[in-house]
């Protein structure tokens, strides 16, 4: 098991090293460059420009900016950002960083979870009306143009009807009062979720372990589940800090909505695709056969299995809504890392362009890595390392 | 199990109950709410000036906060005092170690405060130009070396408690001295000593003032920054301090203006205040708390405009046509248009053959429909303009420049545009022709002869791509289609914005059509035209040269003396309209929009908009 | 050996001397030690022209791998593979071409071995295709002579149908028909009737055998069947984990089996009259991987006859224990 | 005889594309308490198709047309779905095809086993299942603490008898086993076959065996039923068919495989290929391939009559009784 | 496998992939009227989708008998660019699509057959490309170079054949790779590239298909984005139709200038829907799992 971890490690760091050459010379090609844009003013001499640009760095040779880059990206330094200097580049992303974490994990884990359970569902009933609906208001949705989806949802639950909020992530007049940043609290966020699901996790784990779950066994773990997100919600609470927390979610409803229309159609359809394999599969014709209930078939045979290759695919629809990150984060006012990408990329800021590519190729290469671990916990065949028992 | 599932969803529903009750408490009276579309990127007032010079830093930032010695009153921009008391002596010659210096002296207001409650005095003021000095404007870049020229600053030195004293190197010109030294920003010394004199030490000076947070900054101006919750929204509170509460700006219909205060028996008077008045502008503020909420876009911020969640959206550039008929018709919000400091234009390479010949340009002109592009394509939403100077900058703006080809039908203006080019010796292998009766193209004119015997090749026009601007790009089609009838071998070549920018910096082109935005003062005509601006850097990309116009606009520079330079500036109009170095096109006015059931401003009708004036903070009135 | 003899014709057309394969199992990125699986170890045999030599063992003896050395599908870790003389390790080049009109394969599966998007001309054709022998109308003519010669009539029918319209009887004629269509001296078949079903499976054995008697080739039957083997081959030899535990003809080995894993293997066939009661095998355990085995008899944990003669000393050769019988036992030998 | 298993003139369908494939038709057959049946037959005769039917796990594309099976006296398709699947395991239990896919990858062996007893006896608490499985894996010859393995660690041999473990959980009155040991090596095959064998002994079950290989039917069933295209072409004791096959079809299949006992000897071949079950030959499926085919075959379809006791054959020319047909049985004994 | 005719018969049996070819077709007459309307019917000086203006109504126009779709801001016809891009998106998704799934199957195949380094390689370089977010990146490039349809249909098929495409067509020739065909066709005496191109490619060649047909939806969609978001060199596309709306201001007061965004909205839907849906239907042909009947 280490091994296979620190195999996998090993493979995202040279991975990752790689990225980031790309990324620093496909950028280092921009056009312009930065005097142009930090100096805007025309009484500014030639010599003070030289002089800047030397302080910069941008004098030397390509391939020493890069090394230097490499040098301080691994000591935690990303430069500094030219559209907003002197500010560090890793201030402006970690500023950024939890609200893109909390909006998207929410929307992929909510599309994944749509996706899941539909799929699930429009397999077992192949060819039934639900699975034609299904499936067509899927593409529909799938292939929908996404900035005027957004639009009419804003229009429509925001605008007309009113019942969430017009825009933004909080609401200000709110917030002048709070006692912390929004990031505190974002943060405070990402932490509980991350608890929570390790706690759900292991939990199951525990109990589960390749025995049958019995339905007291699933009751414990729901109650410990929920004693740990009540536990959160009271630490909150004792703190001040639900209400704050609550209009963040109420922010988020709107755009996860939007992202999980968007693309539980691509995981709901690959979930039935793979599930109708699995349904031809001997084991779940053996549950059957066993006589077990339909439902205990569907969930524990043909969906368990069938949920393995669309693990893979969270991961990529997390990439997918990363590129399509920027849409939603400029539709709903959500200032997140697609936003500083874009707008850096426009600006010829490329400190910090470099720096969110970076940064958004980590979070996706990590992504990568949880999935690869989930599905190796998910799956028992994959070995990590060591041969197959011998026959008895 | 499933007793547990659902008692959590309860639980939950619970909560979310619990939550809303308290979101429904949080309402507050005597908020100025405006919309802006993209997050400060600093408050610290040294960056916001200097490389972050973003239209949202300052929004957010000094224009709500600071004061110069001057300013200009809206809505005419009127040069009057802010925390002078009144206009600056004479500049005086002064012998002092063998130099010659100019000098002035400027006497401040006594009863203006810092909002932690101390006097603003000379000190400050002194110390607002000499540490930037020391630190090099150039250097901080941006608005600094604008504002403080270090090639005419020599120092500012102390007169009394409450005057200080200019001394210059040379004669200054109106841009330098009135439009640029006299309103800098004034910084409180008592906070900005200690940073500055650090940030001397430091290797980087200018890195470690501009990454300084300014917590806790004193300023004199009417909000003070509240909180910055990046991303969502920006609030300002009221400085308790502010003097000014009660200045009253007056206008009278005969040009004279006056500023007074009751409460200090502060007062200043510019021309001669009789007559009928026309505006009087008492200064608050009247709110409570400024509230700039970050929307990423526009249909966002319309949408809140409409909803009520914001009063107004403050924007540089306005809004888009297509909201205004939406916002029209919604209640109580009102629509507002402006004109604007700035023009479209199209400009030739003129180092090329033979774009430098004057009467081909000439043609091109006359060639240009503005009238038929923005009444007929644009339908009013743009107006036609001939001058480099804009019509809404009134008092700079010459009426009476030559204006090609205006009023003319399409065949009037082919025929005015061969007869042009016939002139300066060019020839057709077949010749345009047109039917001035039915005002038709008969033929089209075909393979243009260059007053050199060849036949002009055919050369790139470099317009915006549709996607950056679709407006620009239908208009640089029909110049182009109107260029091609008489036989100009024009080829339309979108390009990306950063490209066209990267181009006119390294001069690689052959024409393309850009814009610009202004300041006031239209010193412009030195920097887009005078040869110095020629090389690489240099703003003159067309790279006009002409001795005569050198000579006069370098006066003009020079000149102190407010209707002096006025004349000079109408003539140096007259001169680029005739030479065009410039193609001046055309330019859209702003429209802007507020809700009326919220926010009583004392005039709307203003040069470039509320906006300009930073969404008149300190002036406008809420409602309830 | 009584096999070698300088006489050209009776020369044996394969000559295999310790052919080995090891194969790489379970490397990892940060792994250091590996593991080899010995898949063949260390196994040496001739074929007579015109004979047909039956390889016989269970799933994983190694048996197909050492076909596939004989085609140089695989390349073998160690050992030499003479086919007519000619070291197929160093063929490369024009060569190669003349080998593969020399040498050709049957596979097991006809379902499989036949390109899905081909017709039956094009598969048929493809070694004449690629090693450029004569014009398209030889071809035709070959390829039409091929598909009489192998019960597929009328031959041009079948040109242009693709291997989905066929029956599986049918396609295991066309993938003999591919093989025989250069005219090979050489044949390694690889259970090419296993999957067929029984009413099928007697046409295709008994079309190999015509054959091979027609054209005068030599076979290398591989085969986990031993009646099968039986049927159809000259000798037999024994597969255990990628040794040869015991060759002999096919009768000898059938009648009297002498290496007690063959004695097992034979008494383990089902016989297909009810009334007969067999013996139960005489074997313990179960097959396990030959991963980095000890160097000793790979048949003495399951052997009941084992003694610690067997786990001391080094593996047992292939030994002559009658003429023309060869066993690897320490004690058959000993004896 | 006390009937456990009778399929009365079962004939079923499947829809698809190319029309109706007409898998079993008019298939009658009984099966006693404690007795074994062998089916054999080739590929795509029926045989699974029938196994299936038993156990009422037929396609959706399936379509009965008619015929009735009764399982310890209860019509199997008359039964409500919901019943039957309480029933399904407990009376009737299945060996599957490919051991290797009927075990579910990601559990453990022990929890499929554990999951069908706790299913099938609500009134068991786990560690009674565990009990049991770990009994039923020392039946079957695992070490018990494979249990809490998964299936990829099993080799193909232990997870044939993990499911072989798994079709006992219940005690069932009937299990098929449907090809058990085709995938398997011979040796193992042998150990295999013997064990199953043993058990039935022991618990006095009944026994469907599914196979193409008539060795292996021959050496476990007493009982045995040959299939060719979706017709029971002849059924009757095994020592019977064997000795005295009288159906063509029979005699070929027996004839066609060489042996390893006896002399050497020549292969009787089948010509032809079994036939589309779309459009199947009129009359006597076989009839295009059978030597001894008259007119009559070609048109009407042989019924089947009883040509000993218990012994029926559908065809018209049935080979003669031992007195006059000796020189025809192809296996010689040794 | 199975004959042509006989995949028309198992596709035709998928109503979801009947129905977007039907939609596939239509697309296809509509965009050919484009030239003919041009040339026969309409003024092109007031038709022209780029140039074109109405001088006499104001605009944006609302659908009436000289404008079936109305006018654009700037008064060009609303139809007629509907028309005209719907040739361009023909273009761009089948450019796109053919160049990502020509280059991916090649590479697949490659990377399969030989394995080893190029199989590293380009796996690697796959997992890298599918680490970009493409919009920023294609914003990114969009600077770079100067991005016209064609050549953003070639950069946007050269990204998806050496992203994910690759990595699944791999898997697919790898499981070609595999069968005992190739080892027959290697006894024949075929050398690499004889392998590649007769027995590889054929084989991998319906799973490209499919997946040509689901990059043509990605292309279109990529389009539409980055023309909303003004970052292409396009001069008229069903995505700079929105975007001309957009920036205009005219896309939020959604009742009232329906004209202007509801044709492209629908148009960009229903045809990315249309390839995908065929591409579904060919699914069920390509991959027999899912078929079984």
């Amino acid at each position: 098991m280490r091994r296979y971890v620190l195999g996998r490690v090993g493979q995202l760091v040279i991975t990752l090293f790689i990225y980031i050459a790309l990324v620093y010379f496909l950028l280092q090609a921009m056009p312009g460059d930065i005097s142009m844009i930090y100096l805007q003013n025309p009484r500014i001499p030639q010599a003070a420009r030289e002089e800047l640009k030397k302080q910069l760095g941008l004098d030397q040779p390509p391939i020493v900016q890069f090394l230097s880059y490499i040098r301080n990206f691994f000591t935690g330094n990303l430069g500094v950002s030219f559209s907003q200097y002197p500010r560090p580049v890793w201030d402006i992303l970690l500023e950024r960083l939890p609200r893109t974490l909390v909006l998207f994990i929410t929307a992929n884990a909510l599309s994944f979870y749509v996706g899941f359970m539909l799929g699930r569902v429009i397999a077992w009933r192949r060819g039934a009306t639900v699975d034609h609906a299904a499936t067509v208001v899927g593409i529909a949705f799938w292939t929908a143009f996404y900035p005027l989806l957004s639009l009419i949802l804003i229009w429509l639950f925001a605008y007309t009807l009113k019942w969430l909020p017009l825009n933004q992530f909080i609401e200000p007049s709110l917030w002048v009062y709070a006692p912390w940043p929004s990031n505190t609290v974002f943060g405070y966020m990402v932490f509980g979720i991350a608890v929570i699901s390790i706690a759900v996790f292991a939990i199951l784990w525990s109990l589960g372990r390749g025995q049958r779950k019995t339905g007291r066994k699933i009751g414990l773990a729901w109650a410990l589940s929920a004693g740990v997100f009540a536990a959160g919600l009271g630490v909150a609470a004792s703190a001040g800090m639900l209400v704050y927390m609550w209009d963040i979610v109420r922010h988020m409803v709107l755009p996860v909505v939007t992202l999980t229309l968007i693309n539980f159609a691509g995981t709901m359809l690959l979930m039935r695709d793979s599930m109708l394999e699995t349904v031809e599969e001997d084991y779940v014709m053996a549950a059957r056969a066993k006589g077990l209930p339909d439902a205990v078939v569907r969930d524990r045979y043909a969906a368990r299995n069938a949920l393995l290759p669309t693990v893979t695919s969270l991961v990529l629809s997390l990439a997918a809504s990363m590129s399509g990150g920027l849409v939603t984060e400029t539709m709903f006012s959500w200032p997140g890392l697609g936003q500083v990408l874009f707008r850096s990329a426009l600006a010829n800021d490329y400190p910090l362009a470099t720096g969110a590519l970076v940064f958004t190729g980590i979070f996706l290469l990590i992504a990568h890595f949880v999935a690869d671990m989930l599905y190796a916990a998910l799956d028992p065949r994959i070995s990590y390392g060591g041969e197959p028992v011998a026959e008895g | 199990m499933k007793v547990v599932r659902y008692s959590m969803t309860v639980l939950l529903f619970v909560a979310v109950v619990f939550c809303m009750g308290i979101i429904g408490q949080a309402a507050a009276g005597g908020v100025y709410e405006m919309a802006i579309f993209e997050d400060p990127t600093t408050v610290n007032v040294w960056a916001a000036l200097g490389p972050d010079a973003t239209v949202w830093n300052s929004f957010v930032g000094y224009q709500q906060s600071y004061i110069g010695l001057y300013g200009n009153a809206a809505p005419d921009y009127v040069f009057c005092p802010q925390a002078a008391s009144g206009m600056p002596s004479r500049l005086v010659e002064e012998k002092m170690d063998n130099k010659t210096y100019y000098t002035s002296v400027v006497n401040i207001r006594k009863e203006l405060r810092w909002s932690d409650g101390k006097p603003m005095t000379a000190d400050d003021v002194v110390f607002s130009y000499m540490a930037p000095l020391a630190l090099d404007p150039n250097k901080l870049g941006g608005n600094w070396p604008g504002n403080i020229d270090p090639e005419i600053l020599a120092k500012v030195e102390k007169a009394g408690d409450y005057s200080v004293k200019f001394y210059l190197t040379e004669l200054p010109g109106l841009a330098q001295w009135q439009y640029g030294m006299l309103q800098a920003l004034i910084l409180p010394k008592a906070y900005w000593d200690p940073v500055v004199s650090k940030a001397l030490k430091a290797a980087d000076p200018i890195k470690e003032l501009l990454a300084h947070d300014p917590k806790g900054e004193p300023v004199a101006g009417p909000w003070m920054m509240e909180r910055w919750e990046k991303g969502a929204f920006v609030t300002h509170t009221r400085n308790p301090y502010y003097a000014m509460t009660g200045d009253t700006n007056t206008f009278y219909k005969n040009g004279a203006f006056v500023t007074e205060n009751k409460k200090t028996g502060f007062r200043y008077i510019l021309g001669n205040p009789i007559g009928d008045i026309k505006l009087a502008v008492t200064e608050g503020p009247y709110a409570n708390r400024l509230m700039f909420r970050i929307l990423q876009n526009q249909n966002a911020a319309v949408l809140s405009l409409i909803s009520g969640e914001v009063d107004f959206i403050l924007n540089s550039l306005g809004l888009q046509r297509g909201f205004q008929d939406q916002l029209k018709k919604a209640a109580s919000v009102e629509v507002v248009e402006n004109n604007v400091n700035g023009f479209r234009y199209m400009a030739f390479n003129l180092t090329k053959y033979p774009f430098n010949i004057k009467e081909f340009r000439q043609a091109v002109s006359v060639l240009i429909d503005r009238e038929y592009i923005c009444e007929r394509v644009l339908q009013g939403v743009a107006f036609p303009q001939y001058s480099v100077v804009p019509p809404g900058n009134a008092y700079w703006f010459n009426p009476n420049v030559p204006m090609w080809g205006k009023g003319f039908t399409r065949s009037q203006k082919i025929t005015e545009a061969v007869r042009l080019l016939k002139s300066a010796g060019f020839s057709w292998e077949v010749e345009p022709q047109v039917d001035l009766a039915k005002d038709r193209v008969l033929r089209r004119g075909r393979g243009l002869i260059m007053p050199n015997g060849k036949k002009m090749p055919s050369f790139e026009f470099n317009v915006m791509t549709a996607g950056y601007d679709p407006l620009r790009y239908t208009f640089g089609l029909n110049i182009a289609t109107w260029m091609q009838e008489v036989g100009i071998p024009v080829e339309v070549v979108p390009t990306e914005f950063n490209v066209v920018i990267s181009k006119t910096d390294e001069r690689d082109f052959d024409c393309f059509m850009l814009g610009w935005s202004l300041g006031l003062y239209p010193d412009h005509m030195y920097w887009f035209f005078h040869s110095s601006q020629c090389p690489a850097g240099g703003f003159n990309y067309e790279m006009y040269s002409n001795p005569d116009f050198d000579k006069m606009v370098e006066e003009f520079l020079r000149e102190a003396d407010m209707e002096t330079a006025r004349r000079m500036a109408f003539r140096l109009q007259e001169i680029l309209a005739d030479e065009l170095p410039y193609i001046v096109i055309f330019d859209t006015p702003l429209i802007e929009a507020y809700r009326s059931d919220r926010l009583a401003f004392p005039y709307t009708k203003t040069l470039s908009g509320i906006q300009y004036s930073g969404g008149m903070t300190s002036t406008v009135k809420l409602k309830n | 050996m009584a096999l070698l003899q300088p006489d050209k014709a009776c020369e044996p057309i394969v000559v295999v001397r310790g052919l080995t394969k090891h194969f790489l199992v379970g490397r990892g990125f940060f792994r250091k030690e590996r593991a080899w699986l010995h898949a063949v170890d260390d196994v040496s045999f001739e074929i007579a022209r015109g004979e047909v030599l039956g390889l016989v063992g269970e799933s994983g003896c190694g048996k197909t791998t050492t076909g596939r050395m004989l085609v140089k599908l695989t390349d073998p870790t160690a050992g030499c593979i003479l086919i007519d003389n000619e070291d197929v390790a160093a063929i490369g080049g024009q060569g190669m071409r003349e080998f593969r009109q020399t040498v050709q394969m049957i596979f097991q599966d006809p379902y499989e071995s036949l390109d899905p998007r081909m017709t039956v001309f094009d598969i048929i054709s493809e070694p004449l295709n690629v090693n450029h022998i004569g014009t398209l109308v030889n071809r035709e003519e070959r390829v039409a002579y091929m598909l009489s010669r192998v019960g597929i009539t009328p031959p041009d029918m079948f040109f242009f149908r693709f291997p989905h319209e066929l029956s599986g009887g049918q396609r295991q004629r066309v993938a003999i028909a591919r093989a025989l269509v250069v005219n090979p001296k050489f044949i390694v078949a690889d259970e090419p009737t296993s999957m067929l079903d029984v009413s099928i499976r007697t046409g295709v054995m008994k079309l190999l055998a015509e054959l091979q008697e027609d054209f005068g080739m030599s076979y290398l039957y591989i085969t986990h069947d031993l009646a099968v083997a039986r049927y159809l081959c000259d000798r037999i030899a024994v597969m255990y984990l990628g040794k040869i535990v015991e060759m002999a003809g096919a009768e000898e080995v059938i009648k009297n089996p002498l290496h007690p894993y063959t004695q097992a293997l034979i008494s383990a066939v089902p016989l297909p009259d009810p009334a007969i009661r067999r013996d139960v095998p005489n074997i313990r355990g179960g097959v396990s991987k030959p991963i980095d085995p000890p160097p000793i008899c790979r048949f003495h944990p399951r052997c009941p006859a084992a003694r610690s003669i067997c786990s001391d000393r080094d593996y047992p050769d292939l030994a002559e224990v009658s003429p023309g019988h060869l066993v690897a036992c320490h004690i058959l030998v000993a004896r | 005889m006390d009937a456990l298993l009778k399929v009365e003139n079962f004939t079923m369908h499947y829809r698809t594309t190319a029309g109706h494939v007409k898998a079993v038709d008019d298939v009658t057959f009984s099966l006693a308490r404690g007795q074994s049946l062998g089916l054999v037959g080739e590929s795509g005769c029926g045989k699974t198709s029938i196994a299936m039917s038993i156990m009422r796990l037929l396609p959706y594309n399936s379509e009965i047309k008619s015929g009735r099976v009764f399982l310890g006296g209860q019509d199997v398709y008359s039964m409500r779905e919901e019943d039957f699947r309480k029933l399904r395991w407990k009376e009737v239990a299945m060996i599957f095809q490919a051991a290797m896919n009927a075990l579910n990858p990601v559990y453990t062996v022990g929890s499929q086993i554990t999951e069908v007893i706790l299913e099938h006896e609500p009134a068991a608490s786990e560690r009674d299942a565990r009990e049991r499985v770990a009994e039923l894996f020392c039946t079957v010859g695992i070490p018990e603490e494979r249990m809490d393995h998964y299936p990829h660690e099993y080799s193909g041999g232990m997870k044939q008898r993990a499911v072989i473990a798994m079709a006992l959980a219940c005690s069932p009155s009937l299990i098929i086993a449907d090809e058990p040991t085709t995938a398997l090596d011979v040796i193992v095959q042998d150990k295999i076959l013997r064990e199953m064998e043993e058990i039935r002994r022991k618990t006095d079950m009944s026994m469907i065996y599914i196979s193409h290989d008539i060795s292996v039917i021959a050496e476990v069933s007493d009982v045995v039923g040959v299939m060719y295209a979706g017709k029971l072409v002849e059924i009757g004791p095994a020592d019977d068919i064997f000795k005295r096959p009288r159906h063509p079809y029979t005699y070929g299949l027996m004839n066609a495989y060489p042996s390893i006992l006896g002399e050497k000897r020549d292969l009787a071949t089948i010509p032809g290929e079994p036939p589309n079950l779309v459009f199947p030959p009129e009359g006597c499926r076989f009839h295009p391939r059978c030597d001894w085919a008259t007119d009559e075959c070609g048109t009407v379809e042989p019924p089947a009559r009883y040509v000993g006791p218990n012994h029926s054959v559908a065809c018209y020319n049935p080979f003669p009784a031992p007195s006059s047909g000796g020189d025809r049985i192809g296996v010689a004994t040794a | 496998m199975r004959s042509l005719a006989q995949h028309w018969a198992i596709f035709r049996e998928s109503r979801i992939g009947i129905a977007g070819l039907v939609v596939i077709v239509c697309f296809g007459v509509f965009g050919m009227m484009w030239p003919l309307m041009f040339r026969n019917v309409w003024d092109p000086n007031v038709y022209h989708p780029v140039v074109g203006f109405d001088p006499t109504m104001m605009h944006p126009a609302a659908p009436c008998r000289g404008h079936l779709l109305g006018t654009d801001p700037i008064g060009r016809d609303i139809l007629a660019q509907l028309m005209f891009s719907t040739g361009r998106e023909f273009l761009l998704g089948v450019l796109s699509a053919m160049i990502s799934v020509v280059v991916g199957t090649f590479i697949g195949a490659m990377a399969a057959y030989y394995g080893g380094f190029t199989d590293a390689f380009f796996m690697r370089l796959a997992d890298i490309v599918m680490l970009f977010p493409f919009v920023p990146l294609l914003v990114v490039v969009g600077s770079l170079v100067r991005l016209d349809m064609f050549s953003f249909a070639i950069i946007l098929g050269f990204l998806e054949a050496f992203g994910g495409i690759t990595i699944i067509l791999k898997a697919q020739a790898l499981q070609v790779k595999v069968r005992p065909y190739i080892d027959a066709a290697k006894v024949a005496g075929g050398d690499d590239l004889h392998i590649i191109r007769s027995h590889i490619i054929p084989n991998v060649l319906p799973l490209s298909f499919l997946y040509m047909m689901f990059n043509v939806t990605a292309a279109i969609l990529s389009e539409a984005t980055l023309s909303f978001f003004g970052v292409l060199n396009i001069d008229m596309s069903w995505g700079m139709m929105i975007h001309t709306a957009e920036t205009a201001g005219y896309l939020f007061d959604y009742g009232r200038y329906w004209w202007l965004w509801l044709p492209s909205g629908l148009a960009i839907t229903l045809f990315c829907a249309a390839f995908y849906m065929v591409g579904r239907g060919l699914d069920e042909v390509v991959n027999p799992r899912l078929r079984k009947r």
